[in-house]
């Protein structure tokens, strides 16, 4: 078990003593379980610093989650960054719940502070096409890292510097990482092995390319 | 010699044909040799499949640099392409019609003598020629309209311009020592003086050899072909046999500068320390080696540190490159020229 | 630095130094291989070429499953037989193919793989797998799985027809792969 | 280096656009870097990747969790054992699995070795690129051993897929801690010969100190991991904060660098070198004996949740994060590149500088384009 994280002691009641208590690795892993964590510590610090803000917090495999509002990451971000220390943006990624209701994307924010060694990861909920304000004004890093969502997930990030595909080509149509994206990628029109393909262009959907 | 047809046609008409065979011979063979003593220094073996043992590589390159498409670029300028290349061997070439093998001798009866003309004002010529060389690197830098051939050519202007002052300098030092510019004369001159001139002006004889080293685009001073920068330098665009032009200008180049520190710092075709060690051993045994073997032993020598360079040495950033040469080389050898002045000054010129 | 330093600077010992280390490496023990005549012998756990036995296979199709490009195609039907009076349904191996131009050699199938010895295998001497046309010659069948047929087998290692065994280590993958062989 | 109007001597000379890649001897792969030059300074850099992009992280999504450790191999492909590494212990820690002592111990000399191969790569191409041929191929002698010891482990030499979920897949075989101890023994000494030819080497030394400066700061508001961050005097690694694979039992240094230049950062690169040696020594040393493998199902089916694990690559923080609906495919499998991040500050690093230098800051970064482009 790694400390990566505040070390909650797993609780293995052994049911009944046996002659000598069996390593971890040979009994069966002790699934971590999700707690409500409004009251940690790190919880508590960020509803000061920027109340209102927290929706949720949890806590997972030692690591603690805070669910904030889309409004305010900014602000959000400032607070953590100045007040509580949290200068390190260790990465920046999205989720996508594709039949989540109210908000489809996750966007993830992992947090560092070098003072004692502690990580928090912000979460906001962000639904199709609706803009989320950009961190590149409180970490410098964040660039890269919202070009790439915004490549892959199609998430606009308000006040970005240049916010134009990475990964992708300028011409490519469609997010990849969506879920609803075919693994076997889309006809991109791209004249790729003009002798081997159709002149649609490159692998069609689903089309064995061969 | 009997008639003039002969003395002034047939006999330097071999010679021409002989030094320039020699010469193409060796710089073919040196592009072989410096393959595999790199490959050595570098825990591999080199070419060793063409030919018994890879002797044959050299032949191999050039017959498939000749038989090799020859690609102009679309809007080069076609003359001054073609110019480049040629800009750049002849002088190479040319140089080798002063540098002097050996002392005269006899065959069959005739006096001849190892090298094509004794001209009285040798080194000032092969400064001259040599420098021409630089045309054909502009000119086909420039000629071959290609962004990254165009700077592989105004860097290897600059370098070769800077670089002449201190080599030049660092020559007449040893004119001063010499007092006379042809080349045997200062043989000669080593030979009665007894010492070699590089113990003397062991400072000239260093900067001599770097700026050799840096005249001819060699490792620590490759900048205008840099691969790591400029793909190619200057000859990117070329192919076939105006390629192999450029590569056999390098090597001969090469084998001049060797040639050249050789006659002036190492007393050219003159066994080690003449006189002292005839006395003190004796030794019959160097006597018998031929003076052109030893010409051609010390010239291997320097072609060998010419390898052990490109081996071992990063290299310079343009912008040091250029402060080197105008801020270390050029003062350190007019400094020297002046010690030695006074030195010959004082000792009264021997 | 001063006058003195910067006649020291003219004296390059460190480059001397450098020197002397590649002047060395002139005289120490080459590393080249003449490759087609001399023949780099893989170690005993190599992920090399397939080796297959139809009668181990028990067609479970967990190897299919395993593998992460799904590179095996697996067809089988069932197969009344009579087994000492009682009608028993048998699975019976249609085509059983790997396509090698994609595989990665990752070994996962043979892991998958449950039966003991293995049905499928990575034999760890051959590695001369390499065909000029992409399509048929690098499509191994059934059959070519078993007797090899365009596959350049290392110098002493059969084909499986042949009788590879997996935990054979001139040709089959080593038994310890998974333990310490005794 | 004092503002560029001041150098621009022909004010109506306009620069000059120069795109430098993908295919150039000197990206270390397929990196576009768009140049804007005042003669040879470097106005502005603009780095274009996407070149090696194949949908990794899509794919994750499809394989089982054993079935992705191929894929991780591809990231960093001069350093697979990090990644197996980072990815197995991502789902261990999601699925709070304790992996057995002698497997953390296969682990950790397995990725040590791999830091060694991946910074001899590393110092053989950056030699190469600033102009010494020669160390290119005595580096890459000693990787070939490291390889050969890989091979001889997992039976691959450079796409491992050497780590399962739980542990490891086969124990080490008989005799491999004594070749492993004989290379470590003699690699020191390697180590002191590249050292010779190069960290006194006045041209080495002008081409290296005082380029590519990123400062403390600087270097974390980019985001920087690993050897560039540490390069710029910031004592931070994975290892010692987040001690993970049991790397608490091992005593070993963190180098730092002074003044974050290239000189610095080869420093700290070469003394990594050394102190990777004395990781190995100890792990060695104290080999615990057990099993390899701990209790985990067959089909690895981690509980809903998500969590973040991430192991000090030789390139910098290489991070996974995994979300998982409980079902035997990840829903979401996150790669946290280090050189991506780290690239991200070259613009920074190379602005005012020569042609020339850009070759040695791509160098100094040490980027790897299968993690940038994943």
């Amino acid at each position: 078990m790694t400390e990566q994280d505040k070390p909650t002691a797993p609780a293995d009641t052994p049911a009944q003593p046996p002659a000598a208590p069996k390593p971890p690795w040979e009994e069966k892993p002790v699934t971590p379980v999700p707690q409500d964590a409004r009251e940690h510590a790190q919880v508590r610090e960020i509803a000061a610093a920027v109340p209102g803000a927290v929706i949720a917090a949890v806590e997972f495999a030692g690591q603690v989650t805070v669910t904030v509002d889309r409004e305010r990451i900014v602000e959000v971000g400032r607070a953590c960054k100045e007040t509580l220390g949290y200068a390190f943006l260790v990465d920046l990624t999205a989720v996508d719940w594709q039949d989540r209701p109210e908000g489809r994307f996750d966007v993830v924010y992992w947090l560092h502070r070098h003072a004692d060694s502690v990580r928090l990861r912000l979460k906001l909920q962000v639904g199709v096409d609706v803009e989320v304000a950009s961190v590149t004004g409180v970490w410098k890093v964040a660039d890269w890292m919202e070009r790439e969502v915004f490549d892959m997930f199609g998430i606009y990030f308000g006040g970005h510097p240049n916010l134009e595909r990475i990964l992708t080509w300028e011409g490519f149509s469609g997010h990849p990482l969506r879920k609803d994206f075919p693994l076997e990628g889309i006809d991109t029109g791209a004249a790729v092995y003009p002798d081997v393909f159709p002149p649609g262009g490159g692998p069609v959907a689903g089309g064995e390319g061969e | 010699m009997a008639n003039p047809w002969v003395a002034f046609l047939l006999v330097p008409l071999i010679k021409i044909v002989v030094i320039l065979l020699a010469v193409i011979l060796i710089a073919a063979y040196m592009s072989f040799f410096e393959r595999k003593i790199l490959a050595y220094m570098q825990i591999r073996i080199g070419p060793n499949r063409v030919g018994p043992r890879g002797w044959l590589q050299p032949i191999a390159d050039a017959l498939k640099l000749l038989v090799k498409e020859d690609i102009v670029p679309a809007r080069a300028e076609k003359f001054v392409y073609f110019l480049g290349p040629v800009l750049v061997v002849a002088p190479a070439l040319l140089v080798f019609s002063v540098i002097p093998f050996g002392p005269a001798f006899k065959l069959f009866g005739y006096e001849v003598t190892p090298y094509l003309t004794d001209v009285n004002i040798g080194i000032l010529f092969i400064l001259g020629v040599s420098s021409v060389g630089v045309y054909g690197v502009i000119l086909g830098g420039w000629a071959s309209n290609n962004k990254f051939s165009m700077m592989g050519g105004l860097r290897s202007a600059a370098q070769l311009v800077s670089y002449e002052v201190p080599m030049g300098l660092s020559v007449v030092t040893v004119l001063l020592m010499a007092n006379s510019l042809s080349l045997v004369k200062i043989v000669e001159a080593q030979k009665q003086a007894g010492v070699w001139y590089f113990i003397p002006g062991i400072v000239a004889f260093f900067i001599y050899f770097v700026c050799g080293v840096a005249e001819t685009n060699r490792n620590p001073f490759d900048l205008p072909e840099a691969e790591s920068e400029l793909v190619a330098g200057f000859h990117t665009e070329y192919s076939g046999m105006k390629f192999a032009f450029y590569f056999l200008a390098e090597y001969a180049n090469m084998v001049v500068v060797s040639s050249i520190a050789t006659v002036l710092f190492l007393g050219g075709w003159l066994p080690p320390f003449p006189n002292w060690l005839a006395a003190v051993w004796a030794l019959p045994a160097l006597a018998w080696i031929p003076p052109i073997a030893w010409f051609v032993l010390k010239m291997a020598a320097f072609l060998f540190v010419y390898i052990w360079f490109r081996g071992t040495f990063p290299r310079y950033r343009f912008d040091q490159l250029m402060d080197l040469g105008w801020k270390v080389f050029i003062p350190v050898s007019l400094v020297n020229l002046m010690a030695v002045g006074l030195g010959v000054l004082l000792i009264g010129g021997k | 630095m001063g006058f003195w330093g910067f006649l020291a600077s003219l004296v390059p010992f460190e480059l001397a130094q450098g020197l002397g280390v590649t002047g060395r490496f002139l005289f120490k023990k080459k590393a080249t291989i003449q490759y087609p005549e001399v023949k780099p012998v893989p170690k005993d756990r190599f992920r090399g070429m397939f080796g297959f036995s139809e009668e181990r296979c028990i067609v479970c199709h967990s190897c299919a499953k395993a593998c992460p490009i799904d590179i095996i195609h697996i067809q089988d039907h069932f197969e009344e037989i009579e087994v000492d009076g009682k009608k028993r349904k048998k699975k019976v191996l249609d085509r059983y193919d790997i396509d090698v131009k994609r595989c990665m050699f990752c070994g996962l199938c043979e892991e998958a793989c449950p039966t003991k010895p293995l049905a499928i295998w990575l034999t760890t001497k051959s590695y001369e797998a390499s065909a000029y046309e992409r399509n048929e010659r690098l499509y191994f069948t059934k059959e070519r799985l078993q007797d090899w047929t365009g596959v350049r087998p290392y110098p002493g290692v059969v084909s499986p027809k042949d009788g590879q065994m997996p935990d054979d280590p001139t040709g089959g993958s080593a038994a310890g792969r998974g333990e310490a062989k005794p | 280096m004092g503002n560029l109007e001041a150098l621009k001597p022909f004010p109506d000379s306009e620069e000059m656009e120069i795109s430098f890649g993908p295919q150039h001897p000197a990206t270390h792969g397929v990196l576009r870097v768009l140049l804007r030059l005042d003669g040879e300074r470097i106005v502005d850099a603009k780095p274009v990747i996407g070149y090696l992009h194949r949908g990794t992280e899509k794919i994750f999504e499809r394989e089982t969790y054993n079935g992705t450790i191929p894929h991780t191999d591809r990231l960093d492909y001069t350093a697979a054992a990090t990644n197996n590494q980072a990815l197995v212990g991502v789902v261990e820690k999601i699925m709070g699995v304790t992996v057995p002592p002698r497997a953390s111990a296969v682990r950790v000399l397995l990725a040590e070795l791999q830091r060694i191969a991946s910074h001899t790569i590393w110092l053989g191409t950056h030699a190469l690129d600033i102009g010494a041929q020669s160390p290119f191929f005595y580096t890459f002698e000693e990787r070939e051993k490291i390889l050969d010891l890989f091979e001889e482990y997992c039976g691959a030499r450079l796409t491992l897929n050497s780590m399962r979920v739980g542990g490891q897949p086969y124990d080490l075989p008989d005799g491999w801690t004594d070749r492993c101890r004989t290379f470590v023994d003699q690699f020191p000494a390697r180590v002191a010969e590249w050292e010779r030819l190069l960290t006194t080497n006045r041209i080495w030394k002008l081409r290296t100190v005082g380029v590519g400066v990123i400062s403390a700061a600087n270097a974390v508001e980019w985001g920087l991991t690993g050897p560039p961050l540490r390069g710029s005097g910031v004592k931070w690694d994975i290892r010692k904060v987040f001690p993970y694979d049991r790397y608490e039992q091992y005593d070993f240094e963190i180098p730092v660098g002074a003044n974050g230049d290239t000189y610095d950062r080869y420093l700290v690169r070469m003394e990594e070198m050394r102190q990777s040696v004395r990781i190995i020594q100890q792990c060695l040393a104290k080999l615990p004996d057990g099993p390899v493998m701990a209790k985990v199902p067959k089909v690895i089916k981690p509980p809903k949740g998500e969590a973040y694990f991430s192991v000090e690559s030789p390139k910098g923080e290489l991070g996974f994060y995994v979300v998982s609906d409980g079902g035997a495919h990840p829903y979401r499998l996150h790669v946290r590149p280090a050189c991506f991040i780290n690239l991200q500050a070259l613009p920074e690093m190379v602005r005012g500088l020569l042609v020339a230098d850009l070759i040695a800051v791509i160098g100094t970064l040490d980027i790897v384009l299968g993690e940038i482009d994943r």
